[in-house]
């Protein structure tokens, strides 16, 4: 699927009828490429739905591939290919592997950027003019888990005193290190040990015997799904008592498919809450349906809401900048951005209704599927979080933490 | 300044990475191509020189927030340019020299296994010593010198010409050196270790030099490469670069001087070309919606719809050109098969 | 709870990595005996063998476990006929280096065509998850010890074929000499073959071993282990089958107890330093005598 | 009596269970050509590999004038002057006549890094004293019509003279030819011999390991016999001929 639909089919032709341009800068090759296979078949999807539409301004969206290749020089050159080459008007991504090697050249050709993946907390203090983010910063996601830890009445399990962080030695894991930590002693606990370990080992005996030694009554553990179950399972075999908190990458059913209940129940994860609202009135369950059937997935992916979000948002930016200046140019999109996010415009949850009303000139505020979707002013977005907890090969809601209890 | 945009732009950043690679291939060319020494490990080389310009030239760790490094010496720039690229080619000889007075006396096999384990341990390293590499989150503040004076498009052009420029530098020097006797010995002790012994030459020390040349050559191409990307991390420095210079100096030519900044600028240009496969495969079926759409769609339908499918392919193609630039043109595109030897036979 | 910490443990989860490390080393020896040549596409039949029956149980749930492990170590072993055939017996007369550098391209061609297939994603073996048993006063669980107990037996069965028949014999007079074989009037191509298929068949049966034990994996997990099976080939002495056994006791234990004991960040690196110790002290490994 | 350049005494190696050399002595007088003969797997070759360095021997010592070798690099050995040819010529298949001659040449400004960078003019004069001898040497060697060509194009008998001619670049002090004659044609071995003599009468002492006996006995003032490994004779070759052990040992068959 991935391959053929590439291809939305601009028409080719000359003058305003030519494609509307729009980059996915993700990586699609090595290690992790799951990423670009998962944000990729979203982007497409709102795309085809915005030309099935009549485009904006009358123009296609032509959406392309950026393939990071999760590696620096790679990453800059597929930056360059699309806004130098493809000349896109906007991009979805870059991924926080390779965000600190291209940035610069996002706020120089002033290209509005909006990344669904990338929760490093170096974005923390950048961004806000070009760059924008539709997934909450590890900084937050990392509070909320330390919140729910300490408290009883979110995780179901127990206000647990000691914690151990067990975290992958790759900065999309290590940047959740410190938030966690620092929050979970912030909140009254005790972080008993911290353990860094090579990813992509064969086996992890030895860092699981370190953990059983610190014996802490819940593990934090940030790692990959691979990694995650060979940790779990070594530490089930040497017979850990404790509890455990997985982030975002494997609190989702590909995880417990993985490995077997008598391991993974219990354990506590967490995901961007689907927002009370866009559960509320089904449009979840709808994107749910429409994905799994468009991209053929079983469930939906990781950052899938994010990138939803993200394509949303952007669309609806160069929607605003047809109807404002009659066309799309970057500089406008970025700063429309924020402003179809903005809290004060009549709430709207997707891209017909919100071009519908950007078209009769009043202000919209893009809510979306990951949350409110209201930037701060580094681009950054909170969101509420949902702590789940395993129950076989599904997960269980256990509680809510609003950004506001941060 | 629009001079730089559209295709140029796009032209002048692969042009960049061509002049790095090129400057790794220079370097591995002098130790395998002239001096017979299987090296499989030169990425350690081009990461020392990375790193060491990273280190010698970014703030000290008290401006940085989070920062777990814990030297930054933050030479000033643009000033201090020349100095990061010594110390950094400096670093890339002496790594070298390390591995080399343990490795070199090895038979070439034995050394290929032995340089392929040290560049897995010295990233081993990278990973794990937070103090010195600031770990995983890398070092992602290294200064672009005259970048804020030149603003983005005209640094761009001025850094390919700086990169340019270097890699000219580099391959005049070592093109003369080439041309002296020194050039001979290396390729005598590559023929025949033995009798270069027999007629007065200290094979392991001459052996040690070339080795420790290709490594400092690579350690400059680090500090190039630190300066140009502005941030260090220890993603970019996997057993693939290594693989990727062996696979442009094949190309270019063994023990051709030309051939391998050749070989690496066509190398890179291939690699960056097979961006395009999506974007030209989408254009064609755009162009010709009904008759070759419909042959593209029923060739590429069987394939595996995942988009992990297309950068694959590009691999194997890479691997397909070691193959077969072995066995059908062994001295490569501009290699002189009268030269090539030690690949036609064993010793 | 059986405790899982102290030396005596420690030597035997490097006792039980050994047994998957012992076959690759094997089976490499094997080849290199009758080809000459360090081949870096090795790695790649472990990962073959391994998603060939993480295939075959997707496709054929029905089919049991350890049928499917043989369909894949027979496929991958004529795959190791084809993959000389295709790639190194043309240029075998160019002596080592080409046929070396020439490997490393046939790896990159055997992993993406296996990642372009396959996709990158990790999998796993339906193989049951258990809890270590008290034994000896050490824990290992019966998944662990039937793992051992395969690769003992595939062991045997080389070292049966080796000493036992006249293919063993003939393939250990080749291996010494292929020239010599050759006018000696042995068919040396067709020893190539049969070595070839012994050898890329443990190394397929290394990796679902590997895979059962360490699951999930993904598809390039061949070229990463690579360097532990070349460590424990050349500790044993290069060619030599019975060295590259006791080498790769040595290196699963060494990388266990060095987890365990130093840091477990550096398990690869000393395998790696055991390894260029060995090359610098005795190059022709720690085993002494032919074969 | 010529004075004694080189003096083997008590060498010793050993492979294994096999003894190769076997307490062997040797005096090389000067300017004399001194023959080595001895049945195949006597250990000749083995002795100039442990003169020369390339295998350390068990026991025993070398003295070239009053230097001793055992224990030193087979290059420092060169340097001290001890050239040597190997059975099988190991020349530079790779580079032309002219470049595996120039190789040869003693240390130079060019060969080092900094002085072929630095220093282009001292570099290009001593390539020029080299090109004449080279030229020289080419010219005494009758290969001067092979200049350019790659050294792998070349013919067995060929090959013999260009390692000839590279370890004469050494201007060495004393030469070890280890079987300059086997595989070559007669008219191209006759013009090596005839350049022996003429190395001989330049004053050049040259050790000689040769199957050819009766060339042997015709070419060489002494004949040093080995015989598993010890060294069973030494002398003129009237002496050697005569001697009724060496007879015993070797020469017996020849003269029926």
């Amino acid at each position: 699927m991935g391959l053929l639909a590439g291809c939305t089919g601009g028409d080719g032709g000359e003058g305003s009828a030519d494609p509307l341009t729009v980059g996915v800068l993700v990586p699609f090759s090595g290690d992790y490429a799951w990423v670009g296979a998962n944000v990729l078949p979203v982007v497409q999807m709102v795309a085809e739905e915005v030309n099935a539409a009549g485009g904006i301004g009358g123009r296609q969206l032509r959406v392309v591939q950026g393939d990071t290749e999760a590696l620096p020089d790679a990453s800059l050159s597929a930056t360059q290919q699309l806004i130098s080459v493809e000349e896109v008007a906007g991009i979805i991504g870059p991924t926080s592997l390779t965000y600190s090697a291209v940035a610069d050249l996002f706020v120089e050709n002033g290209v509005p950027t909006v990344t669904p993946t990338a929760g490093t907390t170096t974005l923390d203090t950048q961004g806000g003019e070009y760059v924008y983010r539709t997934v909450p910063s590890d900084s937050i996601g990392g509070r909320a888990i330390a919140a729910a830890a300490r408290e009883e009445r979110i995780n179901g399990i127990g206000s647990f005193g000691s914690m151990a962080l067990m975290v992958g030695q790759r900065e999309v894991y290590q940047s959740f290190k410190e938030p966690i930590g620092s929050s979970f002693t912030e909140f009254g606990g005790t972080v008993v040990s911290e353990l860094d370990f090579r990813t992509g080992k064969a086996s992890y005996e030895s860092e699981v015997q370190a953990l059983t030694d610190a014996a802490p009554e819940i593990t934090a553990l940030v790692a990959s799904i691979e990694d995650s179950v060979k940790i779990m399972e070594a530490a089930y075999q040497a017979g850990y008592e404790g509890s455990w908190f997985l982030t975002q990458d494997q609190t989702n059913v590909d995880f417990l498919s993985q490995s077997e209940a008598v391991v993974t129940d219990g354990a506590l994860g967490i995901q961007e809450a689907p927002y009370e609202a866009a559960q509320a009135d089904g449009r979840a369950a709808a994107f749910d349906e429409a994905i799994q059937a468009y991209a053929g997935w079983e469930e939906t992916r990781l950052f899938a809401t994010n990138a939803y979000d993200a394509a949303n948002l952007l669309f609806l930016a160069m929607h605003k900048g047809q109807v404002d200046d009659g066309a799309v140019d970057r500089a406008s999109t970025a700063a429309n951005v924020r402003a179809v996010a903005a809290p004060d415009g009549t709430v709207v949850t997707d891209f017909d209704s919100g071009a519908a009303a950007i078209s009769e000139g009043t202000a919209v505020d893009y809510r979306g599927l990951v949350g409110p979707i209201d930037f701060n002013e580094f681009g950054d977005i909170a969101a509420p979080f949902s702590i789940r907890r395993a129950d076989g090969d599904s997960w269980v809601e256990a509680g809510r933490v609003r950004p506001a209890d941060l | 300044m629009a001079i730089v945009t559209g295709w140029v732009a796009f032209v002048v950043t692969v042009a960049t990475i061509a002049c790095i690679y090129g400057l790794l291939t220079i370097g591995l060319n002098l130790q395998f191509g002239f001096t017979g020494l299987l090296n499989f490990g030169h990425v350690a080389f081009f990461a020392a020189g990375a790193y060491t310009a990273a280190i010698v030239s970014m703030p000290p760790p008290g401006t940085v927030p989070g920062a777990r490094y814990m030297i930054g010496l933050a030479v000033p720039m643009p000033a201090g340019l020349l100095l990061t690229l010594a110390a950094a080619t400096l670093m890339g000889g002496v790594l070298a020299a390390l591995i080399g007075v343990s490795a070199i006396r090895l038979e070439s096999h034995y050394l290929a296994i032995a340089t392929f384990a040290l560049a897995g341990i010295f990233y081993d390293v990278l990973v794990n010593e937070r103090w010195l590499t600031n770990g995983t989150f890398g070092m992602t503040q290294v200064p672009k010198p005259l970048r804020a004076t030149l603003g983005a498009d005209a640094w761009a052009l001025a850094y390919l010409l700086f990169a340019a420029a270097t890699l000219a530098v580099v391959y005049l020097l070592v093109g003369r050196l080439l041309e002296a006797p020194f050039g001979r010995v290396l390729r005598g002790v590559r023929e025949s270790t033995a009798a270069a012994e027999m007629l007065g030459k200290d094979t392991d020390r001459i052996k040690l030099v070339a080795f420790s040349l290709g490594g400092a050559i690579a350690g400059l191409a680090g500090g190039v490469y630190a300066h140009y990307i502005g941030s260090v991390v220890t993603g970019q420095f996997v057993a693939g670069v290594t693989f990727t210079v062996w696979a442009a100096l094949l190309l270019g030519g063994v023990a051709s001087h030309r051939g391998a900044v050749v070989g690496a600028f066509i190398l890179v240009a291939f690699q960056q070309s097979t961006r395009f496969i999506t974007t030209a495969y989408d254009a064609a079926v755009a162009a010709f919606p009904d008759t070759l759409g419909v042959v593209l769609t029923a060739l590429a339908a069987p394939l595996p719809g995942h988009p992990a499918f297309l950068p694959s392919v590009r691999f194997m193609i890479i691997g397909l050109l070691f193959i077969l630039v072995i066995r059908f043109r062994p001295a490569g595109v501009l290699g002189d098969p009268q030269e090539v030897t030690v690949m036609g036979s064993e010793e | 709870m059986v405790d899982l910490s102290g030396l005596a443990q420690a030597l035997t989860f490097g006792l039980i990595e050994a047994s998957v490390i012992a076959l690759g080393a094997v089976g490499l020896t094997l080849s290199y005996g009758v080809t000459r040549f360090i081949n870096f596409a090795y790695g790649e039949f472990l990962a073959w063998g391994a998603f060939t029956v993480v295939f075959l149980v997707a496709i054929a749930p029905a089919l049991p476990l350890p049928l499917a492990v043989a369909v894949a170590v027979v496929a991958v072993g004529f795959m190791g006929v084809a993959v000389s055939g295709a790639f190194f017996e043309p240029i075998a007369d160019r002596g080592g280096l080409p046929l070396l550098i020439t490997s490393i391209g046939v790896a990159f061609v055997l992993r993406y065509l296996l990642v372009a297939i396959a996709s990158t994603d990790a999998r796993s073996l339906p193989v049951p998850l258990q809890r270590p048993v008290e034994w000896m006063g050490v824990g290992l669980t019966p998944v662990q010890a039937v793992v051992i107990g395969v690769a003992a037996l595939a062991m045997l069965a080389i070292h049966g074929v080796l000493q036992y028949t006249t293919l063993g014999t003939v393939m250990r007079a080749t291996s010494g000499n292929r020239e010599l074989a050759t006018v000696a009037g042995i068919d040396t191509e067709a020893v190539v073959r049969r070595t070839w298929v012994i050898s890329a068949g443990a190394a397929a049966l290394a990796g679902v071993l590997y895979t059962v034990l360490y699951a999930p994996v993904r598809p390039t997990f061949g070229f990463g282990y690579l360097i532990i099976i070349f460590a424990a080939t050349l500790l044993g002495g290069i060619g030599r089958p019975y060295g590259a056994m006791l080498g790769a006791v040595l290196i699963g234990v060494t990388i266990s107890v060095g987890s365990a004991y130093l840091s477990p960040a550096y398990d690869q690196a000393y395998a790696f330093i055991v390894l260029v110790v060995v090359l610098l002290v005795r190059p022709e490994g720690i085993r002494r005598g032919t074969f | 009596m010529a004075r004694t350049i080189l003096t083997v005494e008590g060498l010793t190696k050993r492979f294994g269970g096999l003894t190769a050399v076997d307490a062997a002595h040797l005096t090389v007088p000067e300017g004399q050509i001194t023959g080595v003969i001895g049945p195949n797997g006597a250990g000749k070759s083995t002795l100039f590999d442990c003169i020369t360095g390339i295998t350390a021997p068990d026991a025993g010592s070398v003295r070239l004038g009053e230097t001793e070798l055992v224990g030193r690099a087979p290059h420092a050995i060169a340097h001290a002057g001890v050239g040597r040819t190997f059975q099988t010529p190991r020349i530079f298949e790779g580079m032309t006549v002219r470049e595996n001659m120039a190789f040869a040449a003693v240390a130079q400004t060019g060969e080092s890094v900094v002085g072929a960078l630095a220093r282009p003019g001292a570099v290009a004069a001593e390539e020029a004293e080299t090109d004449a001898r080279v030229d020289e040497l080419l010219a005494f060697l009758t290969l001067d019509p092979l200049a350019t060509a790659y050294a792998g194009e070349l013919s067995g008998g060929q090959r013999k003279l260009l390692e000839l001619g590279r370890v004469l670049m050494l201007d060495p002090t004393v030469l070890l030819l280890d079987e300059p004659l086997a595989g070559v044609n007669p008219t191209l071995g006759a013009t090596i011999v005839d350049r022996l003599e003429a190395l001989r009468t330049d004053g050049r002492t040259i050790v000689l390991i040769e199957h050819d006996l009766e060339l042997v006995m015709r070419l060489c003032d002494t004949v040093v016999v080995l015989h598993h490994g010890a060294t069973l004779a030494a002398g003129p070759p009237s002496v050697i001929r005569a001697d009724p052990q060496v007879i015993d040992a070797y020469l017996g068959r020849m003269e029926t």
